[in-house]
This record gives C-alpha cells, structure tokens and sequence, in this order.
C-alpha cells in the first residue's frame, strides 16, 4: 500500500477532505480533486482494466484518457474511462470485460490460444458448413463487448448551448495561454478551452529544466493573467470533442454541450505520448513520463518504489529527477540514442548518481501479479533476438518517453493534412485549413520558449485576421522522437494496439496477406478502429507498415482522424431534442371531450370522440347523417393569393382552370408536381377579381407554399402568396341540421338555401367573430365550413355545441370523416394516390384542364397519358357478410400478376356493407365487373366495381 | 453546422434553409415532353462551383447560391432578380376556352 | 368579478397554462391578459402578449402605405421602429412589415390601422392570428437564448431594435430585441399552433436562471 | 470446429494466405474495362470470369481498393422494397447473399438479425401493409406487426404510448441481415484476381477516345488502355466519369453519413429503422451500435462530417432507446451517394454500344452489390440487359416513366 506524497505534490487534490467510493466492491480511499484512476494508484491498484481480445491485465498508460486501458463500469455508464471521472463519495465502480473479478478474470485462458487468434481469424473459420456462422456467432457475441449497458436508466436531461466569439484557443499550455493573452491583448473576443479542472497543461507537472522551476514559475505568472483578462472566457473540465463547418467548435462539459462559433481557432492541444513497443509493452506500471509526472505532481500520488526511465529525449531525464525527488528509488535511466545529447537534465541524473544506459534496447519486460516486475534491456544493435544477453533490471515502475504524437483530431477535422515526417520521426501537420493556427508541440517537437513565441504569434494572427502560418520544425529543438522505438520479439506479444490486442506481427501479417496501404491494413487488423482510435498506436503502426511494404514512411498518413475526438455520451449529442408539436385552438375541448387524438404530421387530431373505436365512428357517421355533426378542420392548410395576376397564377399552380370561377364561389382544387403526379387538392374561394383563398392538405401546404413561391421567382407574375395556415381555424359542420343550427347564432350572413347555395362562399361575421364560410361536400351532406381567426376558434367552437345542443350535435374526427367522404367516394392525396399517381389514373382527369397553354406538370402529363395506362382507381363493394374485411394495401391481383392495390375501405354504416376505393386494371373498370383481392392470410375475396359515390349519387343532399 | 448567407436576413445556421436544386433554365412552356424531362431528371451534378436555389424557411425567402460543393463553401449568393429579369407570359391562346 | 380569459371571444393560445400557473388577469383592448401571478417577479420572466392587437402588411405598397399612414418605417429590413406610443413597426423586408402595439398601450390605434389596410399591393396578414407573442426579459434573456438559437443574440452584435427571422427551439420564429427599457428584452413571436410547446420549451430552458412566468402589469 | 484456425494456428510459422493479389502492371489492352473497384465493380469482374468466362479484365480505381461507399455503408442487407420489379432484384441478391461466405471460402460474416421499419403514423402503417404484401405475394418474408410482436422481437424499444412519436407497429423482415462490408469487396477481388482480372488502384480515369458510338480507349493517370467494353461503377462520382463519356445522368451526389459507438455487450440483436425519426441502428459482433439516418440535406462532394448530423441522429435514437444516453460516440463518418429521382439505380446499356452503367445507387447500393455484379456481368457479357434489369433502364426517363420505389417514401438502408 503506498502512502500519498506530501504537499506540494498533488496541487488538485484538498486533503481536507476525504472521499470513499467502491471499486469491484472494495472501499477505496481518496481526496476531492482525485480521479477514480487516481485514487485507485494512490493505494497501488494499477489494474484498472482488461483487454479486448486476450484479457489481458491492463493499466493507465497516458493518465489523460487518450488510451483506453482503463475504461471502467458505473451504474448507469459503460465505458468510463477511469482518468476522467472524479472520486466522489458513493460511487459505485466496477471493471468490466471479465468474468470472474478484475483481479481474477477467467477469460485470461484466451491469451494461451494467442496463436489461434492471428490478424483476421475470424474471416477464416465458422463458415462451413453453410449456415453454421449463425450459430458461433451466437458466442463471438458472447465474448464481445467490454462495458455493459443498463437498459432500465431513464432518459437524462442534458442540455445545449450556442456560444460565439472572435478566437478560440484550444488547450492551455503554455503556447495556449500565451495564444490566447496575445489575441485577448489586442482586442479579440477569445474563449480558451481547457480539459482539465485547472489551467496549464503541461506546466503543472512537466519539468523542463534541471531544477524543476521553469514550468511552475511561468504556470503563475501566464495563468493568473489570462484568469483576470476582460477579453477571455475560460471553459475549464471541457472537452473540445470536434471541429465542423466554419469554425462550430463542440465543447463538451458537465451537462451541457457548448456549440462554439468560433472567428477563427488556434490549436494547442499538444501531444499524446507514444509506447515503446516490446514483448509485454502492456503491462500495469509502464506508462508514459508525463503520466507519472501528472500523478505525482497533480494527484501525489507515490506511482512506485524502483522505477527505471526509457527514454529517447531529455524529457525521460526530466522524470527520472522527479521521481527521485519525490524519494523513488530510480534504478536506470535507459536511453534509446547511440550518443544522447548534453542536457542539464541529464547532467543533474548523473550527478545524482543514476545509471544512464544509453544506445539501448529492449528485449522484454517481466510480469509479476499482473504487474511489471523488471526490465531486460540491451544493446540497441542486440535487442530482437530472444534471450538476447542483456541487464534484467527489477522494478515496478517503467517510465516510457520515446516520443509523441501531435493531437491533431481537430486540425484533421477541418481537413488540414497530417502524414508523417522523417525529419519530425512523427505524424506532422503539413497544411493548415482555412481559419485555423497552431502553436506548441501540435505541431511537432517543440520548447518551451518556442511554444510562447509560436502562441503570441498565433494569437496575434488570429486576432488580426492575417493568414496561419505552419512553425518550421527545424528551428524547434524540442523532445525528439525515436524514428522507431519498436523491438519485435521472436515470441511476440509486443503490442502495438492496446484496444485491439494488436502485435507487430499482426501488422506484418497483415500486410502479407496482401492489404498493402495503412488504409487497408486498419480495415483487416482493426488497428486504431478501437476505443482510442489509435491515438496511441497509429504512428507505430504507420512505421511497421510502411517498413513491411518496403516504402519510405516519409509522407505516410495514417488512416483519416474523425470527429469525435474523444468519445461523446449520446446524451450530450441528443440534448433537450426539440420536436415541435401543432394544437388547434379547439384542443383542450376535444380531450375534454374524450377525443382519442391522433399524430397527424406535426399536429395531433381528434381520430374519433371516445375509447372504443369503432362504437364511435359508427356514432359520428350517423349524427352527420341524420342530424349534425361538427368537425375540427384546422389543420387544412391555408394560402392566400392576391393581386392583379392571381387568376393566371392560380392557372399556372393548379390542374384546373380559374379565369371564369365568379366571385364568392369555390372550386376544386388539383396540383401536379413536374413529374405530372399528384401533389395536392383542396379548394379555392374567390372573394375578389384579384384575391383567393386557397385550402390545402394538413401535410403538403409547406411545399406547395414554398413550389408557388419559387415558380413565382421565376415567372415574376405580379401576385402576393401567403401561407395563412396557423392564423384561419376551421370548423366544418355538416348534417341535415347544420343550416337550423349555424342560424342560431348571429351573422351577417344569410344562410338559406337559396341566398347561400351549395359551393358557394361568404365572408362576414359569426356570433360576432369574423368568418369566411365554404359551402363544400366533402363529406356529401349540407354542410358549412366555417374559417375563423385561430384566437377566437375555440369561442365558435363553444357557440357552435351550445346552439347545437338541442339537435344533439355531436363532434365528430378524422375516423368518421374518412367513412363518411369515402361514401362519396372522394378521394384523399396521399392514401388513394402515390407519389407517382397521374390524375388519369386516380380518375381525376375532370380536374384537368387541357385548353390551357400550361401548368405545373402539364409537359409530363402529357407524356405519361400518350402511355398506356397501366392502372385506374375505382370504387368497389363487397358482400355485407364480409369477414374478415380486406384492409388498405392489400393488393388486387389477377391470377399471379399484382394489378392493383385496396386504397381505402370501410364499413359503411350508412349503406350497411363494405366500400372501398382500389386501384385495378384499367381494362377492368366498368360497373359490375368482379376482381380478387388478395386479403389477411392469403385469403382471395371477391369484390364488385362499382360507381362512384356510393351514397346519394346525384348528390342531392349536399346541394339541400 | 455550416453558414450559409442569405441576402434577406445574413449569415444564418444552414439549418434554417432548405436546397432547392440547381438553377437550370425551364424550357419554353410548350417545348416538347423530352426536353422537359430532361429539364426535371437530368442533372450535371457538377463538382466544383455550382449554381443553386435555396429557401430561408423562417422568412420563406427564396435566393440563389453560388457555392464550391466539394470545398463546402458558400461564395456569393444573391436575390433571384439578379436572373429572373423578365415577367414570363405564355401565350393567350385557349384562355378564352376555359 | 374576476377577469377569465373565457370571457373573450379572443383567448390566449395557452391561457391553460396561464391559469394553471395561477395568473390573475387583466382585460386589454378585447380579451385576457396575464397581468400577474401569486409568486415574487422571477429575475428571468416571460410574459404571454398573445391575446393583444397586432397587424401585418404585406405586398410591395405596403411600406409606402404603411410611411402615408404616419407610421414610422425602419430604415432597412430586419430592424424595428419604435411608435409614439412605443409599439414596434418591424420591418420584415421590402414588402412587408409587422406592427405591434405596446404591452399596455396603442392596442386600439394599431387594431384601426388593421380594418384600414386597403389591399391592392399592401394586403393584410392577420399577424395577431398566425403568431403567438411572448416577451422575454431579464439580464440572463441572452444566455438562455443561446440555449434554443443559434443567432448571436449579445447587444454588441444585435443591438436594440434588431430583428432576426430564424429559428428557436426548431420553430421558425421572429425575434426582436427590445428598444426601451434598461433589462434585456426580445420579443418573440412564432406559430400560434405550437404556442403551447413554444412556451414550455422557453420556460424548459429558463430554469437553470430562476425563470418563470411574468405579467403585463409587473413589466413596468 | 473451427478448422481454418487450427489449421494456422499449429503452423511453426504463420502461412499468410493472401486474400489481395500484389499490385499488377497496367497492360495496353483489356477486353473489358471495369471502372471502380468497389463491391459493384469487383463483383461484376467476379462473375464475369466465373460465369462467363471473361478473364482479360482490368479494374480500375482513382483510390484504394474498396475504399469509397464500400468501406463507409453501414452494411444492411434486406429485400422487403415495395415494387415487384424492386423485390425480385434484390431478393435474387438475398439468395446470392447466402452462399457467399463458402463461394469465397473466406467469412464475410453474413449475419440474420431481422430487420423492423417502425411504423409511428398511420399512413406509414398503410405503406407497409403494401410493402408487406407485395412482398409476400413475390415469396419474400415480410409482415405487419403490431406493438406485442415489436415488445418481443425487441424488448428495450420505448413502447410507450406517450412517446412523441409512439410505435404503432412495425414491417418485420426476419430476412434482414448485415455483412462485414470490406470483407464482401475482398471475397470478390480475391476470387477475380484468382481466375486472371487485374486489379488496379490508385489508378484514376481522365477520359474515353471514342469512335462514332464506341469506347475505343480508357485514359487514366498512368497511360491509355485500349477496351473491348468499359463499365462505369462509381457511385458519388458517377456523373463526372459519365459525363467524360457524353452522358448526362439523373443523379445527384449527396453526403450521407453514419457514426458508431463504443463497444458494449450485445443487447440489440435485430436492426431497427425508423423512417418518420430518420434513424437506423444495429448493433455489430463487436458490440458496436451501428447508427445512421437520411441523407444529408446539403447535397456535394464532401465527406466531412456534421454535429448537426449527430445530434438529431441521438436525439431521435434516444427517443427509440430512452436509457442510451450515457453511452458513448466513438466515430462518425460520411461517404457521398448518387441519388436518382425514382429511388432505383440506373442499370444497363447507353446511348454507346460498348459502354455499360450501373450507378444510381444511393443508399441502398450495398445490399445489391452480389446480384448487380451476377447481372452486370450478364450484361456486359452478352451486350444486352437481362429483363430483370429492364425496369432500371436509363432511358426511362424520356418518357418519365419512373420505378415505383418512390411510390411511397421509405428509408433507403
């Protein structure tokens, strides 16, 4: 058990107060300011985490989350990843990816079949005999997985927000803090985002000189200022997950998701640190420096008791020095290069008496309790042969600085190139996207003092607008990278993909099995595909490749970086999910009513009054009639059409024709698309030489508003169109009584019979509320559709059932309406048409008018009706002892060939048998003539065309 | 979410505007069916700088897009005016008929 | 006697949800404004002018006739003029402008100007109708816009007496930012149909600054 | 057992069997040219040689091998289209499906998980009942259920009937599979490769030489190729190689894109599509969700990716699946579809004698790649369309005589 490292060690954690939680059902003590990965080293338990496909025992690598090896299980969350959640009191973590216990995981044996699960293993078996795929799939799923998810968590309430500003700096380094001072200074409106609770990034734990001061003092100095600077927000704990379109940044923190509107980014995210690859890379224990430098550092946590330090730079030198003062026994510092350069660091470690290995190698690492236990390293020259002589050094710790990789997600995002460098030894940013800077070691190896430099010259240019421009890596002296700090093992079992449980020979493999580009290699060895998207194993993977096909790395890319960044919780991404939703101004009395309402595009409509369906309907269809029944039309779309060309643009529109429809009169309405089919129908009133009101379907008034508009753009007729949809509320109200009780409220409007005949229309007003009155038949009795302004709509409403009440006037919905207009046969778009429907074939040719020089979808039609027609709708009926009834869809065939479709059918109460509407064979339409229809099961049932409309033929009671 | 500039209302969200296709001339209202199925199917689907009409859904205004549709970038947009000039008429004959 | 919203031939599209939160009302002009409610102003109010006066014209006479009128018409589209009274000419674009009146002011003058709207070029759009009117103001107004839009609302950028046709909460929606008063304050106006999701939407996302409903009388 | 394993798997030493052939020389001359080598293309070289014995066969492509729409589709394969002429297609695909892992003798993983188009309206209850029955009608597995039958085949779907969208019922296809993709398009190159095509990539078309009505020469970025015939199989850049050849076709290229997750424990066996949400999710062997939706609503030749994209996709996923919100997005993507006005691919012969098409594709172009191959190969080897691809003509157009695809709008996945 290690003890906690004494202040200043640990600059996050408030050791004043104590947190518990459990992990794998064991209590776990720990500070607030801890993560629960750092809480857990804090008492020596490295195993965090299980592998993907071997199970093996797994640690924290980059203690930033950029791998992910410790990707742990909370009650509600799979997937966690251990680094990023903060130890509070009460949390319940579990690992995950075993069975068994994390410390005992049975699932280990898979490692023993290793040679069993060479690259694309399974493209090669579980296939013969046919079939049998089905049934190992069964357990390939079994084993698949990692965390679990908990079906029964309720919906989370997170939220969003858009922000806006002039720059923003992504990441709060030293090249950041000093972008985003340099912008703020002159003037900008700058955001500086930062993932970590504190600002700094590497300054607060990264040593850059021999005595440790360097990073400290700079961290008071940069980050006091940018805290107080007026001209800069900063969003700390806040993940900068991806870049789109013009500079919309995603910033992920706590609930909420920020959409960042950025002028323009500077990108300082920094770099990953790398892995050595060698036999058992993977190990618990063996982590990158700046992982242990941030533990000791941020956490103080005590990372072991003898460490050795590989290294390829000064920076391994830097973290030996650390670790020695934070009193670990540092065993050696083994260094990659043939001849490391001079370096205070490295002096003051020679000083202090460590060994320095240099031009070494590394044969493999040693495994004790699931833990690293030793070291063996040799000559450089020596390493890749098994049982090379070499020094088996023993420790429990090994530090890992052989290079990074720049965290170029974001700059990928917005399609900067990215390959690889023989001059960096890394992925390299070779081209900047547009609006977008760089500064520090995203852009390669980079100092201290260069990162300031490059960050005030970045911030400058952002702020001022002035092109980006790429840093010149040579000018940079910073950490170098090891061109190839892979040691493969005649054994193997050296990882390249953590996720994936991926080895040098795997890639190799790979290549010789013919996938000869980095592209095609990911795709059959799943490298990088994992949790952490290569983000620790894409370099490596590039270099093993690129030196399997036998080409120069120099210019290699790995595969295309993609946003996320870092993993996103669903939640973040759905946030309050807006859906808007239409009510009538009548709503609140249909569900007092009893209305079972229905979905009807974005609005909800009564589909009939009551529980039990079909009762209802019956109800409804009767009161209107026999008596009067009342129906909530709102929805209907509304247009009007105004000014001296509204005639000719009502011409151009619809099917029909309008230059002779009188005044105070409505016709029907029918518009094709360009294609000729049928879009839409509904009525036009005319109140006016220059003015129609113009009704269309719930569904298709939004296009056919923006179709009138766009054709108009072109044909610059002198007309006003307006979509009134919203504003008129409509009631329709029909039934041998309708006239007897729409008279009882007062009106300027004469009802009777002959002042206000059938198809007629007026406007005036109702019970003192101004309304526009439609004469029209839909539903083939007489029948008054009253529009009036959507404020007083629910005010009629009430006048309408009070004046009502005597004749027993019943509301009625959308079921009743369909059985009723079905009755006389008319047709609904959209249910008796397709979208590929020409008025011929719905028998709507009528609604044509063919002497016209055009309209909308006139060219096609004719086209399309000079073709044989290949189906025609007519009504039909079928024997009232019908059972089960055929339902809409159910298709009319003759003999195996499909003619036809049922479109609409019913029982009609009215004339006490089942009526429908089909499409069938055009030569098969006269009266009389007998079809099949194919129904529920199979089932052939016999139907009769017969005309339309069924009921009250000569539509006299519509006209009464 | 990208921008897209309308001339009416400025830089907005492209979630607020609707495509509406490019911006091809319609034949002459009796040309024959083929040339009008060409006109309504066929496209150039250019990569590169195309010509488009978009819809500002929340002012219901239509305007015209010069935009790079494989860099994704908006290059000038302005009113349909600049284009349509003229009043279109079709001839008068059979309007008396109807 | 108590003044209910269904007293009026003209309602409010969500006065349920007026009368739920426990709202008293006043009468303005024809119908039942929310005047003020049991609790304490909230910091971040948002007041229902649905049931107020308020016209639209539209068509290419309609600035021109609106200016012979004695309306003030703003200099460019998308910006609002104040009235006398301090009510709003909202500019929309070239054709069409949208009038509202002050909360407790010109109702009947702006009611006039709409029976006088001639037609021919400058026709009528029955605005009072097609939109629902809420207000929403307070000093957190900004930051909890930017949680439904996605339109640099800060004053820097969309100074007092701008409009914005765009989209809130998924519903297109024309927002105004106020001329008077010293708090923050926009006017939003929006389909009347999806007033009732619209207002519980805003109050949705004005929870997290102590928002609530706020009545005409406790605005001044 | 698993023999392919232990057969490796005992070797002292790894015996890579190459699945790709190593890099050919370009020649001067093929008798057919296949442009694009992706599913489409290498399965039409696959069978050409195997069916028709055509083997003198170059495929071209301007990047790596399966790298377009192959490598970024999210893998569906079903049959339950609502046209007869659609349903035989790519029922006759289903059948070649099946076979297909043992033909390649290489696991493509084809894998039943049933597939359920969620119904929240009633019209769309309608379009599936239609759906339903035609396909029934033409032998294929498909039908109308209701609530109960969803609960069971897929128990963590909100049923809830105050959902804002509530699931009235569902089109249940038990047909409905998915495929590892990539492996799909290496099966086909592997087998063509084997019987003597040559596959070509990062070998890009710049434009045909042709005489009167013929294609005499290929141009590409490294020399001429003389052919005997040319098929153009590129999906989004299906109009650009077209219009090198003097077609203009009823396509426009539109970015889809798709995204998925961490890996977690299998708990969603069947794939769910919701039209009227726009969403489609499967979960994979890996564990993986699998998500997508429509197509993007800015048409072009980009494959960046968009936040709005995801946002509506999660916001609409977790409305299906209300307890995902703490799971997490691991990667999206976009590729660039060729969309055409009917729904439905344009296939067959051109206005020139020797040059074939199959483009059009869409969303859809994944699932039919074995028949389009099986078929293309047909046509491009007797020089006529067989009738059942007639209906996917190219000229249907002029008369604008649409396939019924679009006759009522469905999600293309």
């Amino acid at each position: 058990m290690n003890e906690r490292l004494p202040t200043p060690w640990g600059a996050l954690l408030d050791r004043e107060q104590p947190v518990t939680f459990t992990f794998e059902g064991e209590r776990v003590g720990g500070y607030a300011g801890d993560t629960v990965s750092s809480a857990l080293l804090g008492r020596g338990t490295w195993l965090q985490g299980r592998s993907f496909k071997y199970h093996r025992p797994r640690g924290p690598f980059t203690l930033v989350g950029d791998d992910a090896n410790c990707l742990v299980q909370l009650p509600e969350e799979p997937n966690c990843p251990a680094e990023h959640i903060a130890a509070v009191a009460g949390l319940n973590v579990q690992g995950q990816h075993y069975s068994g216990s994390l410390k005992r995981d049975r699932a280990r044996f898979m490692e023993r079949f290793a040679r069993f699960f060479f690259v694309g293993f399974y493209y090669r078996a579980f296939y013969r005999p046919r079939g049998i795929w089905d049934y190992w799939e069964k357990f390939i799923r079994r084993a698949a997985g990692l965390g679990s998810v908990n079906t029964n968590t309720a919906h989370c309430y997170r939220d969003k927000q858009y922000a806006f500003c002039d720059v923003a700096v992504v990441g709060s380094g030293a090249a950041g803090l000093s972008a985003a001072l340099a912008a703020a200074d002159s003037g900008a409106d700058t955001v500086l985002i930062e993932r970590e609770p504190v600002l700094g990034g590497g300054l607060n734990y990264h040593r850059f000189d021999a005595d440790g001061s360097v990073g400290s003092a700079l961290r008071a100095e940069l980050v006091e200022r940018a805290e107080r600077h007026e001209h800069i927000r900063v969003y700390r704990d806040t993940q900068c997950t991806g870049r789109f379109g013009d500079n919309l940044l995603a910033l992920v923190h706590a609930n909420r998701l920020t959409k960042l509107r950025a002028g323009r980014v500077v990108v300082a995210t920094g770099s990953i640190g790398q892995p050595a690859v060698f036999r058992y890379n993977d190990l618990p224990g063996i982590t990158t420096g700046s992982g242990v430098q941030r533990l000791m550092r941020l956490y103080g946590v005590k990372p072991g008791q003898r460490a050795v330090c590989v290294t390829a730079n000064g920076n391994g030198y830097g973290v030996a020095l650390d670790l020695a003062d934070a009193g670990i026994e540092v065993a050696a510092v083994v260094d990659l290069r043939k001849r490391p350069a001079a370096e205070p660091r490295a002096d003051l470690v020679r000083e202090r008496g460590i060994a320095v290995h240099p031009d070494s190698g590394i044969v493999h690492a040693v495994e004790r309790d699931q833990h690293v236990a030793g070291l063996r390293v040799t000559r450089r020259s020596q390493a890749e042969r098994d049982g090379a002589p070499g020094t088996d050094i023993e420790c429990d710790l090994v530090t890992v600085d052989v290079g990074a990789t720049p965290a170029i997600s974001l700059i990928a995002h917005a399609g900067g190139d990215v390959s690889y460098s023989n001059e960096t030894h890394g992925l390299t940013v070779r081209e900047l996207p547009p609006g977008m800077h760089v500064a520090g070691s995203v852009a390669g190896p980079c100092s201290l003092s260069g990162a300031r430099a490059e960050g005030e010259a970045a911030g400058r240019a952002a702020a001022s607008g002035a092109p980006a421009a790429l840093p010149v890596p040579t000018e940079r002296d910073g950490p170098e990278n090891d061109p190839w700090p892979i040691f493969a093992h005649p054994k193997g079992k050296e990882f390249v993909d953590f996720d994936e449980d991926l080895t040098i020979a795997d890639l190799r493999n790979a290549v010789r099995e013919g996938f000869d580009s980095i592209e095609l290699v990911k795709r059959f060895s799943t490298v990088g595909m994992g949790p952490s998207q290569g983000r620790t194993a894409a370099v490596n993977a590039v270099r093993i490749t690129a030196d399997q096909l036998g080409e120069s790395v120099e210019g290699a890319r790995a595969s295309t970086n993609r946003p996320p960044a870092i993993p996103e919780r669903f939640g973040h991404l759905a946030g309050r999910g807006f859906d808007p939703v239409r009510y009538t101004p009548m709503h609140q009395r249909h569900v007092d009513a009893g209305a079972t309402m229905m979905v009807a595009g974005a609005w909800m409509r009564p589909a009939y009054y009551g529980r039990d369906g079909q009762a209802a309907v019956r109800e409804e269809v009767r009161a209107v009639r026999e008596n009067v029944g009342m129906i909530d039309v709102t929805t209907l779309g509304g247009l009007e059409i105004r000014g001296p060309d509204a005639v000719e643009f009502m011409n151009r529109m619809y099917t029909f024709a309008y230059r002779k429809q009188p005044v105070n009169r409505s016709r029907y309405l029918l518009m094709t698309d360009d294609t000729g089919s049928i879009v839409d129908d509904g009525v036009a009133a005319r109140w006016a030489d220059d003015h129609f009101y113009v009704t269309a379907t719930t569904g298709g008034v939004d296009s056919v508003y923006r179709r009138m508009l766009w054709w108009n753009a072109q044909w610059r007729l002198d007309v006003d169109i307006a979509n009134v949809t919203g504003a008129w509320a409509g009631i329709n109200i029909a039934g041998p009584n309708a006239r007897a009780v729409i008279e009882k409220l007062d009106s300027d409007i004469d009802f009777s019979a002959e002042a206000f005949p059938y198809i007629e229309a007026r406007s005036g007003r109702l019970a003192d509320i101004p309304v526009r009155v439609l004469r029209v038949g839909f539903v083939g009795e007489l029948g008054y559709e009253v529009h009036c302004p959507a404020g007083c709509a629910e005010a009629l409403w009430d006048r309408l059932i009070e004046a009502g009440r005597e004749f027993g006037i019943r509301p009625f919905g959308v079921e009743a309406q369909r059985v009723l207009r079905l009755e006389k046969g008319h047709i609904i778009i959209g249910q008796d048409t397709d979208n590929l429907t020409h008025p011929e074939e719905a028998a709507m040719g009528w609604a044509v008018q063919r002497k016209k020089p055009f309209f909308v979808g006139f060219p096609a039609l004719k086209a399309r009706e000079s073709q044989t027609l290949t189906r025609r709708l007519v009504g039909f009926r079928l024997p009232a002892d019908t059972d089960p009834l055929p339902e809409e869809c159910h298709l009319v065939i003759d003999g195996d060939r499909i003619t036809g479709r049922v479109t609409s059918i019913s029982y009609s109460p009215t004339l006490d048998r089942p009526i429908g509407l089909a499409f069938v064979d055009p030569e098969r339409t006269e009266p009389g003539t007998p079809f099949t229809i194919k129904g529920s099961g199979g089932t052939l049932i016999e139907a009769e065309v017969c005309a339309a409309p069924f009921y009250d033929p000569d539509n006299e009671r519509q006209n009464l | 979410m990208k921008l897209m500039h309308c001339p009416l209302n400025g830089w907005r969200n492209v979630g607020e505007f609707v495509y509406g296709g490019e911006v091809t001339p319609t034949p002459a209202h009796d040309a024959d069916p083929k040339a009008w199925a060409d006109w309504v199917f066929m496209e150039d689907n250019t990569a590169g700088v195309v010509r488009e009409w978009w819809f500002h859904s929340p002012s219901s205004y239509w305007f015209i897009a010069e935009r790079d549709n494989v860099r994704d970038v908006v290059l000038r947009t302005y009113p349909p005016e600049e284009i349509f000039r003229e009043r279109v008429d079709f001839s008068r004959e059979g309007a008396r008929n109807e | 006697m108590a003044v209910t919203p269904e007293h009026f031939n003209r309602r409010s599209f969500i006065y349920p949800r007026l009368i739920a939160a426990g709202a008293e009302f006043d009468e303005i002009v024809d119908a039942a404004v929310a005047a003020r409610y049991p609790h304490d102003a909230p910091p971040l109010g948002l007041v229902d002018l649905s049931p107020l006066p308020r016209t639209g014209i539209k068509g290419p006479r309609s600035l021109e006739w609106l200016a012979e009128q004695g309306w003030p018409i703003p200099a460019d589209n998308n910006q609002a003029a104040h009235t006398e009274s301090g009510g709003l000419v909202m500019r929309l674009g070239n054709r069409e402008a949208f009038v509202l009146p002050a909360p407790r002011g010109d109702g009947e003058a702006v009611r006039a100007l709409e029976q006088s709207i001639p037609g021919d070029g400058a026709w009528h759009m029955p605005r009072r109708d097609s939109h629902a009117w809420f207000l929403l103001r307070g000093v957190a107004a900004v930051e909890c816009m930017a949680k439904l839009c996605g339109v640099d609302l800060r004053e820097s950028r969309f100074p007092r007496g701008a409009i914005a046709q765009t989209s809130v909460a998924r519903l297109n929606t024309i927002v105004c930012r106020d001329i008077a008063g010293a708090t923050p304050c926009f006017h939003l106006l929006a389909d009347s149909a999806s007033a009732i999701w619209f207002w519980d939407a805003l109050l949705d996302a004005m929870q997290e600054f102590d928002g609530g409903p706020l009545g005409v009388r406790e605005l001044d | 057992m698993a023999l392919g394993l232990l057969k490796q798997g005992l070797r002292r030493k790894y015996k890579p069997q190459p699945v790709l052939p190593p890099r050919p020389e370009l020649k001067s001359s093929y008798d057919v040219v296949i442009i694009g080598a992706g599913g489409h293309g290498l399965a039409t070289a696959y069978y050409l040689a195997k069916e028709h014995g055509i083997t003198d066969i170059a495929v071209l492509d301007k990047g790596y091998l399966a790298g377009g729409n192959t490598a970024r589709n999210t893998a569906i394969v079903r049959s339950n289209y609502l046209t007869p002429e659609g349903v035989r297609f790519y029922d006759e695909s289903m059948k070649l499906w099946e076979g297909l892992s043992n033909e390649f003798d290489f696991n493509i993983q084809f894998s039943h998980r049933g597939h359920l188009t969620l119904a929240h309206a009633d019209s769309t209850l309608r379009t599936m009942r239609w759906r339903a029955e035609v396909n029934k009608h033409m032998g294929v597995d498909s039908e109308l259920i209701g609530p109960e039958d969803i609960r069971r085949l897929c128990p963590q779907l909100n049923l809830s009937e105050e959902a804002r969208w509530p699931v009235l019922g569902a089109l249940y296809h038990p047909p409905g599979s998915t495929a590892r993709h990539d492996a799909v398009a290496w099966g086909y190159a592997h087998g063509a490769a084997k019987r003597g095509a040559e596959i070509h990539q990062h070998t890009e078309v710049t434009g045909f030489r042709t005489e009167g009505d013929r294609v005499t020469e290929v141009e590409t970025n490294r020399g001429k190729i003389r052919c005997g015939r040319v098929l153009q199989a590129v999906a989004g850049a299906s109009s650009q190689v077209g219009a090198m050849a003097g077609l203009r076709l009823p396509i426009h290229t539109v970015p889809l894109q798709a995204c998925v997750s961490i890996p977690m424990m299998p708990f969603l066996d069947p794939i769910i599509v919701s039209g009227t949400l726009h969403t489609y999710i499967w979960q994979t062997g890996r564990g993986e969700l699998v998500m997508g939706g429509s197509s993007d609503p800015v048409p072009g030749y980009m494959t960046r990716s968009t936040l709005d994209f995801k946002e509506s996709l999660m916001a609409h996923v977790m409305e299906l699946f209300p307890f995902l919100g703490e799971v997490r997005l691991n990667r999206q993507w976009g590729g660039m579809t060729d969309m055409t006005p009917d729904f439905s691919p344009v296939m067959g012969e051109t206005p020139l004698t020797n040059y074939y098409i199959d483009a059009g594709w869409g969303t859809w172009g994944f699932k039919a790649t074995p028949v389009c191959g099986y078929r293309m190969a047909e046509t491009v080897a007797k020089g006529t369309a067989p009738d059942i691809l007639k209906p996917f003509r190219y000229e249907r157009f002029d008369t604008f005589d649409q396939v019924g695809e679009r006759g009522a709008a469905s999600v293309g996945h």
